[in-house]
């Protein structure tokens, strides 16, 4: 096994790590905005470290940066995405959830 | 006159390299491809004019690796808070003024807040910037002021005074 | 390596098919509209995996498509669809 | 490619599992009385529609499924949503 293979292991297997924390972010927190955070970020991080480990493998140059534009692209299109949900939910009255008000 | 030719040169670069991936660097369709590069220069010349900012590629290097630090930090951290049996969020929402000037400066500011773990932009008016924080007992107001100034560095603009 | 590709792409799918079941469910209509964040990550997630395990570089274009038109769909919700005040005093 | 001739088990867990999320999202879309929760699921259901033409490996369709029955169609839809109920 080569070095590059490893690498690419380690960042794979960091990547659905943090596919699966974000998921139980989703499940657990209690409002949309919290749910958010576990959603745009950790998400983004896990497909951030999954793409990188996938650059290990590619079989040529350009594969390996079309690879990177494409997670570009997706953390453009959540970072957006998040933007306009967020200020929407606030415009209709969603109130954010306090961690001093109520308990989980 | 001569930056605007600055300008559309290294914007056509920008898209010929971004054609040239998407394509897997195969060279059989140069046609359709000078056509899309033509259109999105015309695109970003009406969405985004120039002479508003200098790109600086030592900054925006700067602002890279500091993104990512950053990123990779809180991601850690709201993991963790995640994965916690008992989950310690203390979410509130901040009002920041920024002090980037209006137009791409302040957009670029919503986006990478929106992508660092730990805050949400919810809000973007005129005067101020809502941000929806997980934990508040985490200094907010210092980070978002090093963002700024990463960013004006990147896009020489100019901060105001707050 | 091609084995720890397929398992990688099982565990997201499972991953993602328990998120849906939470999105689906969620009692603001901006809990559903999370749906198409999952799927311009998870979604382009499973995709390069399946690129590699089926050796087809096209789905890397499917993978792009899946995060252009999570953005479409997203705007024309917050900007078109989501209007009304029907659902005001709702909380989550 | 070395997975080519065993069908191994993770890719059968991998078409079950993507079978059944279809088939229960589908399922979900027809029976729910809330229009803009149908049009979400219908959204879903095109998306993971695409990934199943992916594994029966047909990935143009599954291009064209991904831009023309999940966004498209899914973006008339919700649009169409809205002015309802904007005019009522």
């Amino acid at each position: 096994m080569s070095i590059l293979e490893l690498c690419s292991i380690v960042f794979l297997v960091v990547g659905a790590i943090f596919f699966l924390a974000g998921t139980i972010g989703l499940l657990r927190f209690p409002d949309v905005y919290t749910r958010l955070h576990a959603l745009a970020k950790v998400d983004n991080l896990g497909l951030g470290f999954t793409s990188i480990g996938l650059v290990f493998q590619a079989p040529e140059l350009v594969i390996a940066l079309k690879i990177i534009l494409i997670w570009l692209l997706a953390l453009v299109a959540s970072s957006t995405l998040s933007f306009l949900i967020a200020r929407r939910a606030m415009k209709r009255g969603i109130i954010p959830w306090r961690a001093k008000e109520h308990t989980i | 006159m001569i930056s605007l030719l600055r300008t559309t040169l290294y914007r056509s670069m920008f898209f010929t390299a971004v054609w040239w991936i998407l394509i897997e660097g195969k060279t059989d369709s140069w046609f359709v491809g000078l056509i899309s590069i033509s259109l999105a220069l015309v695109t970003s010349f009406i969405l985004l004019p120039p002479n508003q900012f200098r790109f600086s590629f030592t900054g925006f290097a700067h602002f890279l690796i500091y993104f990512f630090g950053l990123s990779l930090k809180g991601g850690i951290a709201v993991a963790c808070m995640a994965i916690r049996p008992n989950p310690d969020l203390h979410p509130n929402i901040f009002t920041i003024t920024p002090r980037l000037p209006e137009g791409l400066g302040r957009a670029i500011l919503t986006n990478t807040l929106n992508l660092l773990p730990g805050t949400l932009s919810v809000d973007l008016t005129l005067s101020s910037l809502y941000i929806h924080v997980l934990d508040e007992r985490q200094s907010i107001e210092t980070e978002v002021r090093s963002i700024e100034e990463k960013i004006a560095h990147m896009l020489r603009l100019e901060l105001k005074k707050s | 390596m091609n084995s720890l590709n397929q398992l990688l792409a099982v565990f997201i799918l499972v991953n993602l098919s328990i998120a849906l079941v939470r999105v689906t469910r969620g009692p603001t209509t901006a809990d559903r509209l999370l749906a198409a964040l999952l799927f311009s990550t998870s979604g382009v997630a499973i995709l390069l995996l399946l690129a590699y395990i089926e050796e087809a570089l096209i789905l890397l274009d499917v993978a792009l498509i899946f995060s252009l038109l999570a953005v479409i769909s997203g705007v024309v919700f917050a900007q078109r669809a989501w209007r009304t005040k029907e659902e005001k005093n709702e909380h989550s | 490619m070395e997975s080519e001739g065993a069908y191994n088990l993770s890719s059968l867990i991998l078409d079950m599992l993507l079978a059944t999320v279809l088939f229960w999202i589908a399922l979900k879309s027809l029976i729910t009385p809330d229009l803009f929760h149908a049009v979400v699921l219908f959204m879903i259901f095109g998306l993971l529609m695409a990934l199943t033409w992916v594994r029966l490996d047909a990935p143009d369709i599954a291009l064209a499924e991904a831009a023309i029955g999940a966004g498209l169609t899914g973006a008339l839809l919700l649009d169409t949503i809205g002015y309802l109920r904007r005019s009522h």
